[in-house]
Formats: C-alpha cells, sequence, structure tokens
C-alpha cells in the first residue's frame, strides 16, 4: 500500500511508520463495523417511530423526559468529543523528544474523556430512575419498551467505551505507545464520535421530538 | 413436470384453481398470464442448455472452439433486453392486478345490494364468523348467499393467523388487537374450504371451515335456522369457545351433541369490537387471560366493557334487509 | 507548533463550535416553543442532519478530498440504506396501522 | 424470570434421551432414537480420537489454527454434519406427512413443528452459512493471492460463535427441546404468553450467537477483499468468486443488524417482560416481520451469490474458455446485491398494507429476475463454442440450469401479490424455495467442494461416484420437490402436522419417494468422500492444477503450503494463472525468498465457542449465575488476550525455498495432461498446453 493513499478520517501519518500500515486495515475494518451498528441503531429507531404512539395510558414523553437532565447529558457528550479530538492529537503529534510527556498528555486527555462518559451514564441512570419512580418503566407499554431499548443500546455503548479506554490507559502506561495501542486507541476514538453522532439522532428524535 | 400439475384435478375443490367466485377468478387468470410471459425467459435456457452441452462437447471436435471469445455487445442487448422486456411486461400487469384485486376494495355487484358483513375471529384452533346484520354466530362454518358482494373484518383472539378461501378470494392475516379486511363475491353456488394457513400450534391443520355459497333463499333459510334453533353465545360461552381446542372439544365443553352445529343466535353486544378492544384496555393481559396461551384460565378472562372506542367497518352495513 | 497540527486542532475547535451552535438552535427553540409544532420538527431535522455532517467533516476528518474515498462511499452507501430501512420501515407499518383499525 | 434456582429450568426430565421407556410410541421412539443416536456419535468420536491418539493432532493442527484454509474445512465440515441432520430431519418429515392423511401420522404435531423448525433453522444458519462462509475462507485469498485474512484471530472467532449455535441446536435435541414456530419464529406465537418453554430460547440463542460471527466474518472478507489484494490486482481483475464474496459481505454487513435486533427484541420480552411484539400494550407482531425480513430476505440472496460465483468458475473452466461477459456479470452481482436490500415486504404482501405498498415491492422483486437472467444467459454463452468436459461439476451446472429456473419462475409468480395471497404459506413457496435452494445453493456448494477438493486435500474426488451423486440429488430434489408446487396450487398449508384431502395423499407418498432418494444421494456423498480418500494415491494431484483452472489458487501445490504464495504474483489482468500458463513458464523458480511471518496458533476462538454456548444454555435454562459468569468471562478474557504479546511464526527464507522451490522443479519436470485424461490416474495437477486458452 502506497503511503500516497491512505483513507481519509482518522489517521497516523507516515511518520508512525508500521503502526499507520496497520491502522490501514484496522480502522477500514472497524469503520465498517461501524456503520454495521450505525444500521443496528437505525433500526431500533425505526422500531422506536413506530411505537411512538404505543403508550397504552401508560405515562407519555411529556409526562416523563426533563429538559434539563438532556441539556446537560448533550453538553457533557459534546464536550467529550472534543476531549476525545484532543486524544487523537496528543497520539498523532507526539512530542519527538518526550516520550514520557506524550504519554502523559494522551492518558490525561482519555482519562478526561472518560470522566465525561461516565457523567452521561450518571445523568441517564438518574434519568431512568426518576422516570421509573414516576410509573415509567420498560413493561409499562410498547413506547416505553422500545424508548429503554434504543436509549438504553446507546447507553450500553457508552459504558463499554469507558471500559474500553481504562483498559487502554493502563496498555498506554504499560507498554508506551507501541503500535498495537496506537491502533486501538484510534478504533477507540472513532468509537466514541460515532457515539456522540448517534446521540445527536438520539437527542433529536427521541427528546427534543418529545418535548413538542 | 411441474408443468403438468397446474391441470387442476377434475375434483380439486378448495382451490383457486376451481374457483367460485370472480376474485379467484382473476387470481387464476393472473397466474396464468405470469407464467406464460416469464416462460419466454426461461424457455431458451431450457432449449439452450442441452443443444450447448451437446454441440460444444469436448469429444466434438467439429465444433467451433473459440477460448478467447468473451464478449459481444449486440448480444449484450439481448441479454440485458430480454429479460427487460418481460419484467416491464409483468411489472405493468402486476401494477394493475394489484389495485384491481386489492382484498380491502369492496366488490361490486350487478343487483346493487348491500354487502354481506360477517366478522371473523380466529381462535386457537377455530374460526367463529359473527353476522352483524343477523345477529347470529357460528363456528367453523361460513354460508353465503350468492350473487351478493361478502366483506368480512378480521381479528384474532390469540397469536396470528391467516384466513384463507382459496376458491373464493385467498388470503389475509388477522392479527389480535387488530382488524383486516377481505372482499369478494360468490359467483356460483358450491361448497369449498376454508382454513388458517399460519402455523399456530398443535391442532393448527384441523382449523378448517366449510363455506357455502348458497341461493339468497336457501341463505335466508339458514339464517332463519340459526335464530330458531341456535345457542346462547353469552360472555362465559364466548371464554369456552376461545380456550385452546378443536371445535369437537368446544362442543363437549358446551355440553353441546357431538354432531350439533355451534350455531348461536343471542350474541354479546358488540362482541367483536370487544374482542379486538381486549388489547386495548391500557393495563396488561396476563397470560392466565390470553385465550391461546396453554396457561389460559377461561374464569380469568374478560372482555372489555363497551367505552372503549370501536372500529367503525360494518356499522353503515347495518341497514339491512333484514 | 507544525502546520498540520494547527489545521487538526482548529478542525476540533471549529467542529466544537458549530455543534455547539446546532445543538442551541433546536433546544433553544423547543425550550420556548418559539415556532409552530410543524415548523419545529423541521428545525430539529435540519439542525440534526446539519450536525451530523459537521462532526463528520471536523472530529472524524471525512471530507471530499482526492484521496482514496473508500470511508467515503461506505458512509454514503450506508446512509442509502438507512434511508431504504428506516423510510421503508416507516412507510410500512405506518400504512398498516392506518388500516387495522 | 422468577427464578433464580441454582438449575432454573432444569430437571431430569428434560432430557429426551428416555422418553421412548417412559411412554412408548412412534413418536418418542424418533425422540430418543435421534437423541442417542447424537450421544452415541459423540461418545464414538471420543472413543476413536482417544484410541488413534487424535486429541494432540486435533487440537495443534486444527482447532488452534487461525489459518484461513483450515478454518475453511472446519466450516465445512460443520456443514456437513449439520446437513446430515437437516436432511434426515427433512426424510423424517415427508415420511410422517405420508402417513397423517385424516390426523394421525407416525409423529406428533408437535415434534413435527418441532422438526420443521430445526430443519429450516439449521439448514439455512448451520448448513448453507457455514458452507459458503467455509468455501469463502478458503478461496479467497488464494484466489486473490494474499497470505491470509485481513483479521485471522477474528476469523477463527467466527468459527467458534458458529460452532457454538449450531451446538446450542444441536444440545436441544437431547435436553428439552426446540421452538415450533418455524425458521421465522414468528411472534406472538413464540411469545412467552404461547411458548412459555425453552424451545424459542434455543433458537434465540442460537440464532444470535452466531449471527455474531457470522457479522464478524463479513467484515473479515469485505477488509479482506479491499486491502489485502495482490500487487496489480486490480477489483476488476478479482476472479467472479471473489466478486459474489465482496457483494455477500456487503449483504452480512448491513443485514445482520436487522436479524440481531429481533432476535434480541424478541428476547427482551421473553426475559424481561418488555411489549415489543405482545398482544397487549401496544406491542405489534408486525414490526417483528418486518425486521426479520429486512434481514431474511437479503439472506437468501448471501447464500445464493457464492453459489452463482462457484457457477462463474467452472463454468469457464470445464469449457476451457474464458468467462463471457465478465463485467456483466460484475454489474448483475452488484445489481442483485444492492437491489435485495428492497424487496423484503414480499415475504408478508398478505399482511394488509395497501396496493400501492405491495405493487412498489412486488415490482422490485421482479426487476432481480434481470440481473439473474443475465447471468443464466452469460454462463450460458460461455459454454458456447467452448469445450465442455462433462464432469461433475458440469452435471450440477447442469441440473442447475434447468431446475434453478423453474424455481426462478415460481419466484415471479410469488412477486406478484394478486397471485401470492393464494399460495402464500402454501407448499407452493415451499417448492418454490427448496428449488432455488437445492439446485441453486446446495449444488454449487457441492460442486465448489468436488470442483477445489483437490486443491484442499491433494487428492481428486472419484469422478463416478461424484456423477452418481450429483444425478441423485438432482433426481431425488425433482421428486421431492416439484409435486409440491401442485400440492401448493391444490391448496396444501406448509407446516401442515396432517391434511384431510385424500387426493394429497398419493403425491405425499411420492415425494416421501424423493426424500429416500436425497438420502441415498447424502450417502453417496458421504461415499465418495469414503472411496477417494482410501485412493488417494492414485488421485493425488500434487501438481496443483488438476482442472486446468485459470485463477490464482490453482497456482499452488495441492494443498498449498501454510503461507499461499511464497512471493504474492504480480497480475496484470484476469485470469491471472491461465495467462501466467499461456504466456510461458508458471513454474519457474524465482531467485530470492524471503521470511514469512505468521500469526501463531491461539486458543482463543475455542474458548470463546466454550464460553457462548455455556452462555446460550444458561440464559435458555434460566441458570442465570452460569451466564453471569460467562457473560463476565467474555469480556474478561477479551481483555486478558489483549494485554498479551503478539505472537508470531517466523517462517525462515530457507524453509520456504526448500519447500516451494521444490514443488516448482517437480512440477516443471511433470509431463502435462491433456483435458481427455483429466479424469484418469495419471492426472497428477499439471495441465498440458493442449486447448491452450488464449486471454
Ligand atoms: C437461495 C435462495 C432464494 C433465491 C435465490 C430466491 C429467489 C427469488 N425469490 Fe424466493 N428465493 C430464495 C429463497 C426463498 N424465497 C422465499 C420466498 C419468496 C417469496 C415470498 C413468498 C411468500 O411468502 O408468499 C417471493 C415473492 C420470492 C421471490 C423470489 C424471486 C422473484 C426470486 C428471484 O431471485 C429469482 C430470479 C431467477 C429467475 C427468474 C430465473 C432465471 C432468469 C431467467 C432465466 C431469465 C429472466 C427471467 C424473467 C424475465 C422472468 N421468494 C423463501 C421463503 C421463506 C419462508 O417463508 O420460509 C425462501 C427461503
Ligand atoms: C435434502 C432434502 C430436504 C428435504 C427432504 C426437505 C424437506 C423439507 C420439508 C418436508 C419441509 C417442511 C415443509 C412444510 O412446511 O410443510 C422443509 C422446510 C424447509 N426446508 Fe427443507 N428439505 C430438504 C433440504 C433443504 C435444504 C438444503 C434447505 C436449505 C438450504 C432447506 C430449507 C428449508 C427451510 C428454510 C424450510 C422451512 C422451515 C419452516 O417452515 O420454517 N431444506 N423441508
Ligand atoms: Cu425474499
Amino acid at each position: 500500500m502506497s503511503t500516497g493513499s491512505r483513507h481519509p478520517g482518522l489517521n497516523l501519518g507516515e511518520g508512525h511508520g508500521s503502526a499507520d500500515e496497520r491502522a490501514e486495515i484496522a480502522m477500514f475494518g472497524f469503520w465498517i463495523f461501524l456503520m454495521s451498528d450505525f444500521i443496528t441503531f437505525g433500526l431500533v429507531f425505526a422500531v422506536y417511530g413506530t411505537a411512538m404512539g404505543a403508550t397504552a395510558g401508560g405515562p407519555t414523553a411529556k409526562d416523563l423526559f426533563e429538559f434539563k437532565s438532556v441539556c446537560l447529558q448533550t453538553a457533557v457528550l459534546l464536550f467529550s468529543s472534543l476531549t476525545c479530538g484532543m486524544v487523537s492529537m496528543s497520539l498523532k503529534h507526539q512530542h519527538s523528544d518526550n516520550q514520557q510527556h506524550s504519554i502523559f498528555f494522551l492518558v490525561f486527555w482519555i482519562l478526561v474523556t472518560t470522566l465525561l462518559g461516565m457523567v452521561f451514564i450518571g445523568l441517564e441512570y438518574r434519568d431512568f430512575s426518576t422516570m421509573a419512580e414516576k410509573g415509567g418503566i420498560p413493561s409499562r407499554s410498547g413506547w416505553l419498551t422500545s424508548y429503554y431499548a434504543l436509549v438504553g443500546l446507546h447507553g450500553l455503548h457508552m459504558i463499554a467505551g469507558c471500559l474500553w479506554a481504562l483498559v487502554l490507559v493502563v496498555q498506554a502506561l504499560q507498554f508506551g505507545l507501541e503500535d498495537k495501542v496506537k491502533t486501538r486507541l484510534m478504533r477507540w476514538s472513532l468509537y466514541w464520535h460515532f457515539l456522540d453522532i448517534v446521540w445527536v439522532g438520539i437527542f433529536s428524535g427521541v427528546f427534543l421530538g418529545g418535548f413538542i | 413436470m411441474s408443468l403438468l400439475l397446474l391441470i387442476p384435478p377434475a375434483n380439486a375443490s378448495a382451490t383457486f384453481l376451481a374457483p367460485l367466485g370472480s376474485v379467484a377468478e382473476a387470481q387464476r387468470s393472473h397466474l396464468i398470464w405470469v407464467i406464460v410471459l416469464t416462460l419466454g425467459a426461461i424457455v431458451p435456457v431450457l432449449i439452450a442448455t442441452p443443444l450447448i452441452l451437446w454441440r460444444y462437447r469436448y469429444q466434438n471436435k467439429k465444433a467451433k472452439y473459440l477460448p478467447s471469445w468473451a464478449f459481444s455487445i449486440k448480444l449484450e442487448y439481448v441479454l440485458w433486453g430480454l429479460p427487460s422486456i418481460i419484467v416491464t411486461a409483468l411489472a405493468f400487469k402486476l401494477w394493475h392486478s394489484v389495485a384491481e384485486l386489492a382484498p380491502y376494495r369492496p366488490i361490486e355487484s350487478q343487483e346493487n345490494v348491500a354487502p354481506l358483513c360477517v366478522q371473523v375471529v380466529g381462535l386457537n384452533w377455530k374460526w367463529l364468523f359473527i353476522y352483524p346484520q343477523y345477529n347470529i354466530a357460528t363456528v367453523n362454518a361460513l354460508n353465503l348467499p350468492v350473487g351478493r358482494p361478502v366483506s368480512l373484518q378480521l381479528t384474532t383472539d390469540t397469536v396470528m393467523q391467516s384466513f384463507r378461501i382459496s376458491a373464493l378470494a385467498g388470503q389475509i392475516y388477522a392479527m389480535p388487537g387488530m382488524t383486516t379486511q377481505l372482499n369478494f363475491i360468490a359467483s356460483k353456488k358450491g361448497e369449498t374450504l376454508g382454513e388458517n394457513t399460519q402455523y399456530n400450534g398443535d391442532k393448527f391443520a384441523e382449523q378448517r371451515f366449510a363455506v357455502k355459497a348458497l341461493s339468497t333463499a336457501d341463505f335466508q333459510q339458514w339464517v332463519s335456522q340459526v335464530k330458531d334453533t341456535g345457542n346462547q353465545l353469552t360472555a362465559e360461552n364466548y371464554h369456552i369457545l376461545a380456550k385452546p381446542g378443536n371445535a369437537a372439544l368446544a362442543r363437549k365443553q358446551l355440553d353441546l351433541k357431538n354432531n350439533e352445529a355451534l350455531n348461536f343466535n343471542a350474541l354479546p353486544a358488540h362482541l367483536f369490537h370487544r374482542i379486538v378492544n381486549r388489547y386495548h384496555t391500557h393495563s396488561a393481559v396476563p397470560d392466565t387471560a390470553q385465550p391461546g396461551s396453554p396457561t389460559y384460565e377461561a374464569e380469568r378472562a374478560s372482555l372489555p366493557s363497551l367505552d372503549l372506542p370501536m372500529t367503525n367497518f360494518c356499522t353503515q352495513m347495518k341497514k339491512e334487509l333484514q | 507548533m507544525n502546520a498540520e497540527k494547527y489545521n487538526e486542532l482548529k478542525s476540533y475547535i471549529m467542529g466544537f463550535v458549530f455543534s455547539v451552535i446546532l445543538t442551541s438552535i433546536p433546544f433553544y427553540a423547543v425550550y420556548t416553543k418559539a415556532f409552530s409544532p410543524a415548523t419545529l420538527y423541521i428545525v430539529i431535522a435540519i439542525a440534526a442532519v446539519t450536525q451530523i455532517a459537521v462532526q463528520f467533516r471536523f472530529f472524524l476528518h471525512i471530507n471530499f478530498s482526492k484521496q482514496k474515498r473508500e470511508d467515503l462511499h461506505l458512509i454514503l452507501f450506508t446512509v442509502l440504506l438507512l434511508i431504504i430501512m428506516v423510510g421503508g420501515t416507516l412507510w410500512i407499518m405506518t400504512d398498516l396501522s392506518s388500516r387495522m383499525h | 424470570m422468577s427464578t433464580w434456582s441454582l438449575t432454573g429450568r432444569l430437571s431430569p426430565d428434560v432430557v429426551t434421551l428416555f422418553d421412548v421407556f417412559k411412554d412408548p410410541s412412534i413418536n418418542n421412539a424418533v425422540v430418543s432414537g435421534a437423541a442417542s443416536t447424537e450421544v452415541i456419535g459423540i461418545l464414538v468420536a471420543v472413543a476413536l480420537l482417544t484410541r488413534y491418539r487424535l486429541w494432540k493432532p486435533l487440537w495443534e493442527k486444527w482447532l488452534t489454527s487461525v489459518d484461513h484454509k483450515k478454518i475453511g474445512i472446519m466450516y465445512i465440515v460443520l456443514g456437513l454434519v449439520m446437513m446430515s441432520r437437516g436432511v434426515i430431519e427433512g426424510a423424517v418429515m415427508r415420511a410422517h406427512q405420508t402417513t397423517s392423511l385424516g390426523g394421525n401420522g407416525i409423529l406428533s404435531a408437535h415434534h413435527f413443528a418441532e422438526l420443521f423448525s430445526t430443519h429450516g433453522t439449521i439448514m439455512i444458519f448451520f448448513v448453507a452459512m457455514p458452507f459458503i462462509i467455509g468455501l469463502i475462507n478458503y478461496l479467497v485469498p488464494l484466489q486473490i493471492g494474499a497470505r491470509d485474512m485481513a483479521f485471522p484471530l477474528m476469523n477463527q472467532i467466527s468459527l467458534g460463535l458458529t460452532t457454538a449455535g449450531a451446538a446450542l441446536v444441536m444440545i436441544s435435541l437431547v435436553i428439552g427441546e426446540f421452538e415450533t414456530g418455524g425458521w421465522t419464529a414468528y411472534p406472538s406465537f413464540t411469545a412467552k404468553a404461547f411458548s412459555p418453554g425453552v424451545g424459542p430460547d434455543y433458537w434465540i440463542w442460537a440464532i444470535a450467537i452466531s449471527g455474531v460471527g457470522t457479522l464478524l466474518s463479513g467484515i473479515n472478507f469485505a477488509v479482506t477483499i479491499y486491502k489485502l489484494r495482490a500487487p496489480g490486482m486490480r477489483l476488476l481483475y478479482m476472479p467472479l468468486f471473489t466478486w459474489t464474496t465482496l457483494c455477500t459481505s456487503i449483504l452480512i454487513i448491513f443485514s445482520m443488524p436487522a436479524l440481531t435486533v429481533a432476535v434480541l427484541m424478541l428476547a427482551l420480552d421473553r426475559y424481561l417482560d418488555f411489549h415489543f411484539f405482545t398482544n397487549d400494550l401496544g406491542g405489534n407482531m408486525m414490526n417483528y416481520a418486518n425486521l426479520f425480513w429486512m434481514f431474511g430476505h437479503p439472506e437468501v440472496y448471501v447464500l445464493i451469490l457464492p453459489a452463482y460465483g462457484v457457477f462463474s468458475e467452472t463454468s469457464a473452466t470445464f469449457a476451457g474458455k474464458r468467462l463471457y461477459g465478465y463485467k456483466s456479470l460484475v454489474v448483475a452481482t452488484m445489481c442483485i446485491a444492492v437491489l435485495s436490500f428492497t424487496v423484503w415486504l414480499h415475504h408478508f404482501f398478505t399482511m394488509g398494507q395497501s396496493a400501492t405498498v405491495n405493487a412498489a415491492f412486488g415490482v422490485a422483486t421482479m426487476l432481480i429476475a434481470i440481473p439473474t437472467g443475465v447471468k443464466v444467459y452469460n454462463w450460458l454463452a460461455t459454454l458456447f463454442r467452448g469445450r465442455i468436459r462433462l464432469t461433475v461439476p458440469i452435471i450440477y451446472l447442469t441440473s442447475f440450469f434447468i431446475l434453478f429456473v423453474i424455481g426462478g419462475l415460481s419466484g415471479i409468480v410469488l412477486a406478484n401479490p394478486t397471485i401470492d395471497y393464494q399460495v402464500h404459506n402454501s407448499l407452493f413457496l415451499v417448492a418454490h424455495f427448496h428449488n432455488v435452494l437445492l439446485p441453486g445453493l446446495l449444488f454449487g456448494m457441492l460442486s465448489g467442494i468436488h470442483y477445489w477438493f483437490p486443491k484442499a486435500f491433494g487428492f481428486r474426488l472419484d469422478e463416478k461416484l461424484g456423477k452418481i451423486t450429483a444425478l441423485l440429488w438432482a433426481i431425488g430434489f425433482s421428486v421431492t420437490f416439484l409435486p409440491l408446487y401442485g400440492l401448493g396450487l391444490m391448496g396444501m398449508p406448509r407446516r401442515s402436522p396432517s391434511y384431510y384431502n385424500a387426493e394429497f395423499e398419493p403425491w405425499m407418498i411420492l415425494t416421501g419417494f424423493g426424500a429416500l432418494c436425497l438420502v441415498s444421494a447424502m450417502l453417496m456423498l458421504f461415499a465418495t468422500f469414503w472411496v477417494s480418500i482410501k485412493n488417494r494415491h492414485t488421485l493425488a494431484v500434487p501438481h496443483g492444477d488438476p482442472w486446468n483452472g485459470r485463477t490464482l489458487e490453482w497456482w499452488t501445490p495441492s494443498p498449498p503450503d501454510e503461507w499461499n504464495f511464497a512471493h504474492p504474483p504480480q497480475i496484470s489482468g484476469i485470469d491471472a494463472f491461465a495467462y501466467a500458463k499461456e504466456s510461458g513458464a508458471p513454474y519457474n523458480v524465482p531467485s530470492q525468498y524471503h521470511e514469512i511471518v505468521l500469526p501463531a496458533p491461539s486458543s482463543l476462538g475455542f474458548i470463546f465457542m466454550c464460553l457462548f454456548t455455556l452462555l446460550g444454555f444458561a440464559l435458555t435454562w434460566w441458570i442465570y449465575w452460569l451466564a453471569l459468569l460467562c457473560g463476565l468471562a467474555i469480556p474478561v478474557v477479551l481483555i486478558w488476550h489483549s494485554f498479551r504479546a503478539e505472537k508470531c511464526q517466523v517462517i525462515s527464507a530457507a524453509t520456504v525455498r526448500q519447500k516451494d522451490s521444490a514443488w516448482r522443479n517437480q512440477t516443471q519436470s511433470a509431463p502435462g495432461i491433456k483435458r481427455d485424461l483429466e479424469s484418469t490416474a495419471s492426472n497428477k495437477g499439471k495441465a498440458s498446453t493442449e486447448g491452450a486458452v488464449s486471454v
């Protein structure tokens, strides 16, 4: 593979040598996986769309959703996208003179991003429990069922993303910036950005749509 | 071989190949059209395959051998063109027939009589037919007057089923809490069979019913006979009827005689709508209250009261010639 | 700071700023009920689609450059299928449910 | 969900082995017979492995291998094992229906329902899929001149997950029961209220787990084809089988999510009291049908496209000619792939939607006939002006031509909603899909196995037995399934445990005989393997090119070295090997060899197989502590693995040189064989340039 034909999107650059070569295949594979996952979200979304009227006399969006909390979650996640960008930046443009230094920045940004992710999960958990208190549990109606499936699916992805990040922090500290750590970090940041994009769909379609 | 089988056997009665009404007849003629058109693209393959194999067999050194011949633009036009033309023709026919034979579309009849309206409830494993215009109901027996359009409205009180009367109309799904429609007309007297085609448990194959297309007079007579001699269909009786089992079991549980027809005359008001609305009461229907569930307990089940919204199908047909 | 690094940093920050704006508009509009419901839906939809495009462009660096376009093709193909599947589902299911009562 | 006991729903009486003693009947004899056959089969296998001390080689050479060729072979073996169960089940159903006029029959209705459900599930997910994925695994890296798949370890995990799914279906034969709602498992019949037993749960976890494996395979194939082609091999130089693989992978990648979503939603309904598809509280079973077929329809093209690929390869090879209309075939394949995402509604034309919706999807369905027709015509044009050798693959191809078009015709018939109102859910439909699945998919796979067998094992399969096998399949198919068209039109519904129309009976008996014929075809297939293994020395083709092949895989010894190609071949057109043979000396020994790095064997796939089988079993039987344990163990194993140093095997340049040059030297000096001696013992795998094929 000649270096002139790198794929667009997140990448490392020629300076990274073999890691850059490996990223070509790994990233493309991961892109495909994400697109498949995109379809998954799309389908759950479509089911949500068909179930919007199926409240079966139970609580509705207006009874259950909390505007402030959704605002906060969105802000947190959006901010984490920026910090995730910083992870890619510190990965790609390492301080050539000081390995320790590079790793420090890298780990710092991963931890900040993960922390924001956890705050998001915490807020979501709080939403779920206040909803449940008001009788908004998944078994109450077709609409709630698909609400929990869609938002919960995103939440589970977020949890996996946080776990993954923590594992990568340990690996970055243990192995330094080995090729495999680099390509994994790149896939992780792709994943993180992707989850934010999905969230844009969710806050628009589910929450803002629900408030109207 | 399969083509030979398309010719209906003399006494095949429960198939649209021996239609009793205009819908099934149109379906049959559409089938023949489609087969003929499609054969236009397929027969060349059936002919060419043996010819080519024989002519260009390895041993035949006389046949032309062009190992690097791999493309011809003229041939390409034919190879893409032929199926495209045939598919265009097929698509054209398809579009028209689908609109024309749509199952929800009411049938127009020459005599301008109001359609016979029948409400169909799929149960495990039998069919309940409600004739709201006459306030009678039957199990596994659908009687119709010849020449009068029939409008069916269907639901089930268990899992999804598919209601089919092949010789008259084909099939449509019936689902709990929902209603579908099927319209047709019988154009000649005769008997045929209807059934469920969507597997729904052990006695699936027994979920069949007799269909009789009668003269108007015979039909009227049958109606009055049911009115006179039928049994009461109370709510309790309905719950027993809804229990999983075939018609024979229902007969036994309702204390009827062995061969007695399951005919009913006094019905709970708006039975059909209450069955549909069973699944729209805004509270969960426990398994024990779901007919068709192995854990169903007839005593626990109830039909919703009438304060739920009702579907309006058939109401406009109520102004019936009683 | 080398030029590439600078450009990338700029990209992330621009993406962030655009996203903040594109998020605020619909949130604000819904919060204040600034428009009629129909208009609100349209505003939300436009803002969402734009924001998704913005994030692809600025966070994931997907663009129309002359490099190999595999990723872009993949994304566009996915979007096509999403439209077919999600659109088809909504079409079929609304048609069905309007005929079931 | 209420019970949290140590053994969940398990109890001694769920074991079906002894049903026949508890309550003797033919039905229970079949139940217990099947269960004990399975148990005895496993015991015999264990005994044989122990007796011949094969555990170690099995583990070291196969189960831990990440070599795409070995993984491919294991997939096909899995498919063959499952096929023997599936075909027998088909025959048992046929036997039942020959006796079930008027209500009874040798089996209980419930057992019959389990049979069509397991048969359909097994045939689609654990026979057809392993066959195509196995063949693809074996071939694609060879055909594009790659060393392995893009993600060899993930490939092994895919196999592990598919096997776990198959294992769950097999376990259900002995412990508990299987689902009874068919391979489509429509709710609300499969909802908790109506099927409270373990059957649907076995189905759910088998499908969900193997589905993940399949998705990973699809990703692997697509990346391999995009990124690992030999230097110079443009997309439009790829062999057609590789093209069909690419399209199949695209279908897998984008359609599997629909299945996963549908199945997991059904699971949520059953386990956590969700209301996706329930009758009450706003559930809607129509959503399930919609989701299922958004997967289900692309799935049938996932199955057929690789078969089309095989036919493209064999028709060119055995006609001794270039493939006619290469680009046309590529375009047609792409058209089929894209169109197949736009037609799913044709599986539920009768659900009640409006005429416009039905007509739109009906027309979209018919459009697929155009590219399919182009393909069929192109294969015929490939044979035209060729020198056709009537070998086993050509017999399969001929049967395909004649029989598949009938299946296509009935597909067109079904694509008309007007007619589908009549024949939906009838035996006409059953005839249609067996008509495309056997002559299309199965014949494609069997001819592929016959064609590439010498590549994989170094010796050819017996031609004569192979021909008998092929003819038996073709005849058996015709007798078994063509009458079903008639029965369907006469009104017999599918999945009928019994029937009441005496006219059906003679036809039922006829198709019963057909099923016997199909069982003997399968036995003959195994006999072909057996006899060929015994005669492997006379049938050996070590030089690697027994059929005068055209594509890269034939440019390797048979079986190929672990590293496939010592040097990645330089490609400058389609049919690279045919070109090389024509333009001189394909077997010249290169002057330089380099060391080769291959991934080391791993036990990860096997561990995953065990963990996922256990997980599925635990979930099915509500043994939640075990499910939790497995559910934790899976990520833990993954993380643990990610901390381990990546291990590689390094093969020295000297070793590579020794093996590769030995093969080249021997082949160079071996006599080339003319095509009329192809099926004789003198065919050692080097083709003479007679009938050389200009490119
Ligand atoms: C490998 C599997 C496979 C393949 C290749 C096909 C191919 C086709 N199928 Fe079939 N199918 C398959 C497997 C199934 N189908 C099913 C069900 C099914 C149904 C639903 C019926 C119902 O439920 O009521 C329809 C409408 C079709 C249509 C078609 C069409 C139009 C094609 C076309 O692709 C065929 C194209 C081929 C043709 C036409 C022959 C060659 C063409 C020539 C020679 C020239 C050109 C022809 C013309 C111009 C007409 N299929 C089911 C049922 C599932 C279930 O319910 O359990 C299965 C498993
Ligand atoms: C080889 C001999 C085979 C025999 C004798 C056979 C027989 C049968 C029978 C009797 C049925 C039930 C029909 C009914 O519903 O009434 C059936 C269903 C089915 N078969 Fe086969 N079959 C065979 C091969 C195959 C193959 C190779 C495949 C797929 C690759 C296959 C796929 C299916 C499927 C998907 C069903 C539908 C199951 C369902 O209803 O859910 N069969 N088969
Ligand atoms: Cu289909």
